[in-house]
């Protein structure tokens, strides 16, 4: 019974939100338990927190490598959660200022620095070796040139319009209507059925890896 | 001491083995290259690398969630992987290993065929 | 020959070293050049024009301070414009960072217009759950948002009076950098409540919303700081976009050549390796 | 700038330089930065979590916004209000997780969690991602055909753009689906596809190389105009 009436729990709510669609009479039962489940989200984040504070927490009792590390780890967590829930979030709190002044450079400064990665990451992967490579390369190139004013700057003003293939603008277009699109159209139809066939597998009780083991 | 929340399931932190470390990386590396997505994950983990921690950790907060609805087996072991960041610089080692393998092998299946055949239809 | 074995296994710092020139020099030295505008982001002013003033826009902060120097730029000139055609804006996040973003956002834009909060725009904070939270608002802004961010009862507030849900909304942009972001809200408020959906999102992420553009499931795009620059320029605001474009374009020249380099060495060596009989080698790389 | 903005500013630029400094090598600075990153962000979103959403939308509707207990029965009617005691419940099994022996119960939150995205994702994911992209290519004509003042022509641009954009789509479906090497037509048809793939993602590098230029020149704007800048006309020397 400790599966079953959760693998019944977890069908009805499924079945609610899709037979919602055919069923008017559904709507306000369906209504509700979505209200319910921002809470049961909330209690997820709290979980994934604590489970973050648990492993920092062990890796500090056991001394393990970088264990000092995980002190900050633990008391930049407390200090923002601490001064976010007793003295407020908003605007000229001191949450925000430690928002605006810790947390957003942090945030930004680690996402900054992949630009530098991202050269030597060009420099390393965009060989010409193989036809996939190669498509890869120019593909890239003229996506970074049409991107910017600066590619465009040798175009004069008469250009004629015979010729506007030419231009790494156009180029670009081009490449993402027709070629991005298509591209990434399959990843989402692929992915998509991926999704679907995982959730009807659950509603259905065939994946009940979601249950744990036994 | 008493310890908190650890009866069975304390979660696995620390480091790999370094057998257990290979053979991670490797069966990643073989699917890249196997499916002939080199160059893109190159260009990935390379541009990516200094986040391999907040990856990590990312997965650590996402733990009970993720490992409750899908019990990826092998999750642990990527998100200690990711702690290290050499592993990266190892990973992109052997895909880079065995993408050149992969290449010489064509190259001479290529060589035989023309030998053979006199074309190189099968080109790529 | 030395010097090609050097490019091809060049210290990566100096590399990084040319990416932190080329970047700072034209912010200190601004070049001053202009953007083309796309049919993606004038869509976007073109739908903001058309509806008659009074109208409601939702507008979703689902991004965090690592994508702020792309879109929060959209943000500021997306509201201006807003602001400026006398709409109303409901502001909303489903990511945390966002709401917090879109407080520094409305404190800079409350300057420039006459704007009041509850009358003129609502900033209702953050919920987490992503597509629940899109398909929850189908049926109730309330139910979801009683309070605004601050705590106060959305009841109260004169801007959200006539809005009991999704379809009390004429536009919503959606600022995104992920899942949840524009995927959730094409995918909900599109698909199941044909809202009309336009988005702005960090450059990383705009190719795969381009199959969105071809069904029209997504009316208009604005992609990284190039989206940002093509709506401050339609909308006539010099803004930070606009200047930043100059560094963008150096910056990109100078990967290009990287790219240029990388391969000159990679064929003379590998040339000369086949001279003197060798297999294919991993390839050079730029050492650590 | 007042001193608080000042103080703050230079903080945030230590920080910055701290994290940059990763460019020489891995150092103290930088894991520094890296974890006290991470636990920033933990409290930050559970303290948003508090104040949007368990506060708003557990408490006070439980307790009203004046602490009162809910009545069962209100003025004949059943208080609705007690339905979101489930909504609390369910939530708190989550945190059952971490004791092993009871670990169990944390199933009924799970379920339920899953149940409801699951129903919502078969609906979306189906609709949106699916039935709608197919359309979008099933419906380009192969060959378009405009009419103007000369009569009909064949817009030979817009047929080949749609061309392509069927081939490519069926083309990289069949590359997912049938990855491994493989021989005849359905070899070259993946093959085909991953020529179209490798555009796109060249096309996605490019746009990512752009997203994070466009990042560190937001950073670097920080550390010119706000931090060397705003320090020198605070002391009065610009």
């Amino acid at each position: 019974m400790r599966r079953e009436i959760p693998m019944i729990v977890a069908f009805l709510a499924g079945v609610i939100i899709i037979l919602e669609f055919f069923v008017p009479m559904l709507r306000d039962v369906a209504g509700q338990i979505q209200q319910w489940y921002l809470v049961v989200v909330a209690f997820a984040i709290l979980v994934g927190a604590f489970n973050l504070l648990r492993i920092n927490y062990m890796k500090v009792r056991d001394r393990r490598a970088d264990w000092p590390y995980s002190v900050v780890l633990i008391a930049g967590l407390f200090a923002m959660a601490i001064v976010g829930i007793f003295w407020g979030i908003e605007q000229g709190t001191v949450f925000d200022w430690l928002f605006n002044y810790l947390m957003f450079p942090m945030s930004s400064t680690m996402f900054a620095l992949l630009a530098f990665f991202v050269a030597s990451a060009a420099y390393r992967a965009f060989r010409a070796r193989t036809v996939d490579a190669t498509l890869l390369l120019v593909a890239a190139i003229i996506v970074m040139l049409g991107q910017v004013p600066i590619g465009s700057i040798w175009v004069p003003a008469g250009w004629p319009h015979s010729l506007i293939f030419l231009t790494p603008d156009w180029l670009k277009d081009r490449i993402m209507e027709i070629f991005n699109t298509a591209g990434q159209r399959a990843i989402l139809i692929g992915a998509s059925l991926g999704v679907v066939s995982t959730s009807l597998r659950i509603l259905l009780g065939i994946e009940r890896s979601y249950l744990g083991e036994e | 001491m008493p310890r908190l929340f650890d009866a069975t399931g304390e979660p696995k932190y620390g480091e790999l083995s370094p057998e257990r470390r290979d053979e991670l990386l490797d069966k990643i590396a073989r699917a890249v290259v196997d499916r002939r997505l080199t160059a893109p994950a190159i260009f990935f983990l390379e541009s990516t690398k200094p986040l391999s921690f907040i990856g990590s950790q990312v997965m650590v907060f996402f733990d009970p969630l993720v490992q409750s609805i899908f019990n990826i087996r092998g999750y642990d072991d990527v998100r200690l992987a990711l702690e290290e960041r050499e592993n990266v610089e190892r990973l992109l080692a052997t895909i880079e290993r065995y993408d050149a393998e992969r290449r010489q092998k064509r190259k001479e299946r290529k060589k035989s065929k023309i030998t053979q055949n006199g074309d190189a239809s099968n080109r790529e | 020959m030395k010097f090609v074995r050097w490019l091809a296994d060049i210290d990566r710092r100096i590399l990084f070293l040319l990416i932190a020139v080329a970047v700072v020099v034209p912010l200190i030295f601004p070049l001053g050049m202009r953007v083309k505008v796309t049919t993606q982001a004038q869509n976007i002013y073109d739908q903001v024009e058309s509806l008659p003033a009074g109208s409601r826009i939702l507008v979703s902060f689902d991004y965090d301070p690592a994508a702020a120097p792309e879109v929060h730029p959209m943000a500021l000139a997306f509201l201006r414009h807003c602001f400026a055609k006398k709409h109303k804006v409901i502001i909303m996040a489903l990511w945390p960072q966002g709401a917090q973003l879109a407080v520094s956002a409305m404190a800079e834009i409350s300057r420039e217009f006459d704007i009041v909060y509850g009358r003129d725009y609502v900033n209702l904070g953050y919920k987490p759950g992503g597509d629940i939270v899109i398909k929850s608002l189908g049926s109730s802004f309330p139910k979801v948002f009683p309070t605004d961010m601050a705590g106060e009862p959305t009841a109260n507030l004169p801007v959200m009076a006539r809005v009991r849900n999704l379809k009390d909304i004429d536009l919503v942009m959606d600022l995104s950098a992920g899942d949840p972001g524009i995927p959730a809200w094409v995918r909900v408020a599109n698909a199941l409540y044909q809202r009309k959906i336009a988005g702005g999102c960090t450059a990383v992420s705009a190719p795969q919303f381009f199959p969105y553009l071809q069904t029209g499931q997504l009316i208009g795009l604005l992609g990284g700081l190039r989206g940002a620059a093509e709506y401050e320029t339609i909308i006539g605001y010099a803004g930070k976009a606009s200047r930043r474009m100059d560094a963008q374009s150096i910056a990109h020249l100078v990967i290009i050549l990287f790219i240029i380099f990388a391969n000159v060495s990679y064929f003379i060596l590998r040339r000369q390796r086949a001279e003197k009989g060798e297999g294919p080698k991993a390839g050079p790389s730029a050492s650590a | 700038m007042d001193g608080l903005t000042l103080f703050g500013t230079w903080l945030a630029a230590i920080l910055t330089l701290c994290i940059l400094s990763f460019l020489y090598k891995d150092n103290p600075f930088y894991k520094f930065a890296e974890y006290l990153f991470v636990g920033v962000s933990a409290g930050f979103w559970i303290a948003y979590n508090f104040h949007n959403l368990l506060v708003p939308n557990l408490v006070v509707p439980l307790f009203g916004a004046d602490g009162a207990l809910p009545k069962l029965v209100e003025e004949g009617q059943l208080d609705l209000r007690l339905l979101t005691v489930i909504a609390g419940l369910l939530g708190i099994t989550m945190l059952f997780r971490f004791f092993p022996k009871v670990a169990w119960v944390s199933r009924y939150g799970i379920a339920f969690s899953v149940g409801l995205g699951a129903g919502l994702a078969f609906v979306v994911y189906l609709q949106a991602n699916c039935i709608y992209q197919i359309w979008g290519t099933v419906r380009l004509s192969p060959v378009v055909i405009t009419e103007s003042a000369t009569g009909w022509t064949f817009d030979w641009g817009a047929s080949l753009a749609n061309t392509l954009l069927i081939i490519g789509v069926v083309s990289a479906l069949v590359y997912f689906y049938f990855s491994k090497e493989h021989k005849g037509v359905l070899g070259a048809t993946a093959r085909l596809g991953i020529w179209f793939l490798m555009v796109s993602f060249g096309a996605a590098f490019g746009y990512t190389v752009m997203a994070r230029i466009s990042l560190l020149i937001g950073r670097m704007e920080f550390l010119i105009d706000d931090w060397i800048k705003g320090t020198l006309t605070t002391l009065g020397l610009l």
